[in-house]
């Protein structure tokens, strides 16, 4: 087995979970209750899995389904267990000229989008969000490729800050959409949501245990024999599962925006 | 016809008291050829700089020209009136024409002619075959000839020289004393130049300016300097080696007695000092020398024994260090004498001094 | 294949520009600072040291916050565009090319400046000749600011948005590929990032050390 | 407050000692470099020159490689964690540091060098005496070296993992800020960085241009 | 006893074949004073750096104290054995007494004996008071004095001086070339020195040799070369002014007869030369000038009549440039002479020539 005298978990993440604040909020009660310390490398879910993949995290935190489904597939996880969602949100110039809101699912606004070539940024970057709005595209069937489809690689709140410049259309997580609109005094985003809370923009997270097997030991050293610390990654994942987790997760950001950022799974 | 004029000059270098340079006035006329000497750390090379407005004063007025230098334009037009070559050759990376040319090419001279006129300067100092050469590798006289080629070829009106002729061979250095710099001089040149080498002051220089401490002790002809020492510190400066405190303990047919020690006394036929202590300055080279039994020479009225105690030869003649019962003389002769007299150590001569020769100042 | 073609030349040209702008006015400014004695000129070095040690980042976040839309300069709409990272590059580069300039003129022989006036240049041609000499070190300067602008990330990245096929660079590539997982690729950009860099600089270096070897 | 307090002393902590490790390996490399001849030696040149273009999210990248679990150094255990930000910003502030003491080096009179040769000095004196002549310029080349790291952003952000209360800096930090929509604490964060590396530079400024001016 | 020498010695610039370095043999004796002189670029300095050890030479095998140098310890230990002071001087940004200490701490001396003799050298060279000034902010002399002083002071077995008294004024200079030199050669100091200004070799070398284009082209003593110059070149630099093409034209009395022109014939006491053809060479020191009527000397058996055209007065002799019939001679005479001869310009003289005084050449 792995040793339990490994304090240390590393793990990789989704950028929105930490930009949001919660993750923060978990690691310190994760610390309190077990000890573990978490060291949260925050990075886009393509990069979190790729890491995964050479063995550089014990556990993740993602939101890319399609692409874990692989990851799993492949062998690279123990145990996946997707326990929160949030929603995607469609935002876009205020005037909204490609008539977003009054559509009813992410789907036909992302046609609309298409049709009528409204500028849209794109992430372009494999992350949870880019892998979610690629999949949007295609369900739509519509190309999007042109001028008016901007593939920006940047993270979540610079995409947004280009949208706003652009007069853009983009798909966001809604955490950093509100982030940035809030604290928005200097740089104000000139973009509302046009499209919210419809089922195919929903966003779930989920916690991967990486598999030992898969990241044997090459270089021999004391105590252990998989490079993955699979206790604490695996009390990481029921930490996050357990009740009183799951509370403090559909608690988080309702203060602050007066709605909760993250709802927990079926609810 | 007064090229240059300077007022109430004072510098200080600020970050330190200790040394002051102060020039009332200083005037330099067309064609002039000035000499500053003075000992090392005088500051002959903060005045040059000074005049030649490369160093701000902290007080004093300037004038070129009759016109008072005030202006941008009348420092530029002065710069390009006059060049400088400082003690320490500093040369650009470039090859030695073009550290000659730059002087010409600064003015907007026309190709053709800065090529014609570096060529001409490059010939005159014998360095053609450096032409193309970096002058940063090149020998130490050489680069002195550089920085003189790129002084001169600008035919300037005033030309100051700080050291010019330190590191260069014999035959290079007559040839500018002699030639290049009184045809300069010739065309209404002024040169004001510093040198540590008395045969090069005083072949070149049409006046001097002793400058000690920072301040200008003396100033005239060779004949007056040399001949005539305003004080122990000029003396002692020029090599005036025979510096040797005396009383006045008579007279003696309108002459002077002096007495160096109990048994030595000189006749003086200057004027009479204020006191009677005074200090004797004997020129080296107005010091005669004669073999036993003493054969009187007309010009030379006093004469003393003594014993030579070194010989010591130089290019053009020759020290003798000479014991006179207790004083100490140092003369210069020539090699044909010290050959037709055989003077060597321990020989005892008699020493003959011309009165005139002899000169006083009061011991203070 | 084309893609990276297209990238590195996004590169050379932003990066290029920048270090032009940046010589034409930091290697005159270095000249003047480092020759000048005027009242405060120590605070204006220590000014131009501490804007080496400027953070991209944070160049890049002025320039956003003031070209953006709601910024003064928003107007312009230059923000996510080539104009815009050329501008945050000159002001990354500026402080280093100024800096060695400064560095560069102050080792040159008092005596040689001297003489340089004494010689009766006018201003410009005294910053001429001047800079001429201290040529070997303003190309040391101009490589130590193309170094640092064609590898900087944080600003480019900000005010140029990374935008495929527009404003996506070397650096910005580099970075998109870890966070895409494609590691590979990351390396390949890196090389020829590096590569690109090499080239560069043994060129001048050799120009460079061919002229002091003289010494 | 105390959270930008331990920010500050990461930064400086971290930046420090991979400054001083930077020039413990780059100044003696410098001089040696600088004043031997031998073959190979401007290949070498262009080689450092070429280091200060080194992309830092390549050097993140290659240190995340060789320091992470499946690298050839992975057994120690290092990646996201200071040690391997210090790796990081030594790698990246060393050919600075070692170029322009190069440069630095090759200004000092050669006829200073003969001198140092001349008067008997062992190879360890010889170096004494003369990073000791050239310590204006080795005082540039930290300066430099130290502006580059501590506002760097791509290495340390891949190889420290932006870990808060442990491998946060100032620069993450900003980057960290700007993400989440906090402009304002983003600014601050640079402020106290810009205000840092001021204050080291106008010290060893003053340090500098007092010594100089004697000259 | 024999400290150094140097064999097959090889060496050029890499970039350049027009110079060209060559020494079969020289040998540096214990005590001995060196002068090494030669025109401008000849290679002295090139020369000096490689005996000491500071330039590698292309060829060639250095012995010190009879064993050859090889390792990195040989050299380290020759190094701190001698002592070099460069032609330019190169100070450390650090104060004069830091400057001078440099190499007592690099032997790793004690701090109390380091100031000590720092403080005694300073005090000799007349440079105390600048003890705590920076090195870079103080006169071309004083800067050559700190050069001088941190050689001095580390009682060198070799002490290599490449134009050390160059911009030094001419008390301190005196006092160095009179004492302090002489000294350390008493106590078996070997010095090799170069410079331009013949009083100081004079004086000081107890050796000469002449470096032209990277070759010695003659070796002796002061005497032999400035009496018996082997070829024109020498004579040309070392100032032998009066270089005349003449032709043997007959016997008179033991002695040959040289042509100078149709009409102008001198007597040569030496040895016949190979060619008929050759150059006459006339030390200006040897040429006597007398006021008509001509007053025949003994030692002078050539008279010729001429007409001064220049007198050129000098520290402490006068030249004068001299018409006789076409040819054109320089004679240097002391200021009494020209006092008491009257001698001036225009002025008709007799010209005396010694037999013995001059050298023939053959005229290749
Ligand atoms: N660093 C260098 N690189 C190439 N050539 C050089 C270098 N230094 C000197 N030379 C050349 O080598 C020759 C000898 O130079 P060196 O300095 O030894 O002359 P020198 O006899 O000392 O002359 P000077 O009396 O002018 O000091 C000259 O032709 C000179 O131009
Ligand atoms: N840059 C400087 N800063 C401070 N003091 C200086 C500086 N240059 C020279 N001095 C001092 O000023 C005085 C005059 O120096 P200056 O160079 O004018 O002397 P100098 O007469 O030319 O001497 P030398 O014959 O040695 O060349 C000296 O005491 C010297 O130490
Ligand atoms: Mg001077
Ligand atoms: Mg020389």
């Amino acid at each position: 087995g792995t040793n339990v005298d490994n304090k240390e978990i590393i793990l990789a993440t989704t950028t929105s979970v930490q930009d949001s604040g919660l993750l923060d909020v978990l690691t310190d009660a994760f610390r309190k209750e077990t000890g573990y310390k978490i060291k949260a490398i925050a990075v886009g879910s393509g990069e979190a899995m790729a890491l995964a993949r050479r063995g550089e995290a014990d556990v993740l935190l993602v939101h890319s389904p399609k692409d874990e489904e692989t990851f799993m597939q492949e062998g690279f996880g123990k145990s996946r267990a997707t326990f929160m969602y949030n929603y995607f949100v469609i935002v876009g110039p205020p005037d909204d000229p490609a008539g977003c809101s009054q559509t009813a699912s992410a789907k036909e606004a992302f046609a609309r989008i298409a049709e009528k070539q409204a500028n849209f940024i794109s992430r372009g970057d494999n992350s949870g969000t880019h892998k979610k709005e690629t999949a949007l595209w295609k369900e739509t069937s519509a190309s999007p490729k042109g001028k008016w489809y901007i593939q920006a690689g940047v993270g979540m709140g610079q995409t947004l800050l280009i949208a706003g410049e652009k007069k853009a259309y983009t798909l966001s997580d809604k955490g950093t959409y509100l982030a940035f609109s809030a604290e928005g005094g200097k740089s104000k985003l000139a973009l509302k949501i046009v499209r919210d809370g419809v089922p195919d923009l929903k966003n779930n997270y989920s916690v991967i245990v990486l598999n030992p097997d898969k990241f044997p030991k090459i270089n021999p050293a004391p105590a252990r024999r998989s490079w993955v610390n699979l206790a604490g990654a695996q009390a990481f994942a029921d930490f996050l599962v357990s009740p009183a987790t799951l509370k403090l997760i559909s608690e988080y950001g309702r203060d602050k925006y007066g709605e909760p950022l993250f709802y927990l799974m079926g609810k | 016809m007064t090229l240059l004029t300077i007022k109430d000059l004072q510098f200080s270098y600020s970050e330190r008291g200790d040394f002051t340079l102060s020039v009332p006035r200083f005037e330099l006329n067309q064609g002039e050829r000035v000499a500053l000497i003075g000992p090392n750390g005088a500051g002959k090379t903060t005045l040059l700089q000074i005049i030649s407005l490369l160093q701000r004063p902290d007080k004093g007025n300037i004038l070129y020209d009759g016109g008072e230098i005030k202006s941008r334009a009348d420092i530029l037009n002065y710069h390009r009136s006059t060049a400088f070559v400082p003690q320490r050759p500093s040369l650009y990376n470039r090859s030695v024409q073009d550290n000659v040319a730059i002087g010409l090419k600064i003015r907007n001279i026309s190709p053709d002619e800065i090529s014609e006129r570096v060529d001409g300067m490059l010939k005159a100092l014998k360095i053609g075959h450096l032409a193309n050469r970096n002058a940063l590798s090149i020998s130490g006289g050489e680069a002195r000839r550089v920085m003189l080629a790129r002084a001169l070829v600008l035919n300037p009106k005033i030309l100051f020289l700080d050291e010019p002729f330190a590191d260069l061979d014999e035959p290079v250095r007559r040839s500018i004393i002699e030639d290049t710099l009184p045809i300069l001089s010739g065309s209404g040149c002024a040169t004001v130049f510093v040198t540590h080498n008395q045969d090069e002051t005083y072949q070149l220089a049409s006046r001097f300016m002793v400058l000690i401490k920072g301040r200008i002790i003396q100033s005239g002809t060779a004949y007056e300097i040399f001949g005539n020492p305003a004080s122990k510190e000029v003396a002692e400066f020029i090599g005036i080696r025979n510096i040797i405190p005396a009383e006045i303990t008579g007279n003696d047919n309108d002459m002077l007695r002096l007495s160096l020690s109990d048994s030595i006394h000189f006749l003086y036929s200057g004027a009479k000092p204020d006191t009677n202590k005074v200090l004797c300055l004997i020129p080296p080279e107005s010091i005669t020398i004669a073999t036993d039994p003493p054969q009187l020479h007309s010009s030379a009225r006093n004469t003393l024994q003594g014993t030579i105690k070194k010989v010591i030869p130089s290019r053009y003649m020759v020290w003798l260090e000479i014991d006179c019962n207790g004083v100490h003389l140092t003369a210069s002769v020539t090699h044909q004498s010290v050959r037709e007299l055989g003077l060597s150590a321990g020989k005892p001569i008699s020493v003959l001094i011309k009165a005139t020769a002899i000169q006083l100042l009061p011991l203070t | 294949m084309n893609e990276i073609f297209d990238i590195v030349r996004t590169s050379l040209e932003v990066s290029g520009l920048s270090l032009i702008i940046a010589g034409v006015i930091g290697i005159p400014l270095g000249v003047i600072v480092g020759l000048s004695r005027f009242r405060g000129r120590k605070w204006l070095i220590a000014l131009v040291n501490t804007g080496m040690g400027l953070p991209p980042v944070l160049v890049g976040l002025v320039v956003v916050m003031m070209m953006g839309r709601s910024g003064p300069l928003g107007f312009l709409g230059l923000l996510y565009s080539r104009t815009a990272m050329v501008i945050a590059q000159t002001i990354i580069a500026l402080p280093l090319v100024t800096a060695f300039t400064i560095a560069g003129i102050q080792k040159i022989d008092p005596e040689l400046i001297r003489q340089t006036v004494s010689l009766g240049a006018t201003r410009l041609q005294f910053f001429r000749i001047i800079i001429q000499e201290a040529r070997l070190t303003i190309l040391v300067a101009l490589m130590a600011g193309f170094g640092s602008i064609i590898s900087e990330v944080g600003a480019v990245m900000m005010v140029g948005g990374n935008i495929r096929g527009e404003t996506t660079v070397l650096t910005t590539g580099i970075l998109q590929s870890t966070r895409m997982g494609m590691f590979n690729q990351a390396l390949i950009l890196g090389g020829v990032l590096l590569a690109i860099s090499f080239i560069v600089n043994l060129a001048l270096t050799l120009i460079q050390q061919k002229r002091t070897d003289h010494y």
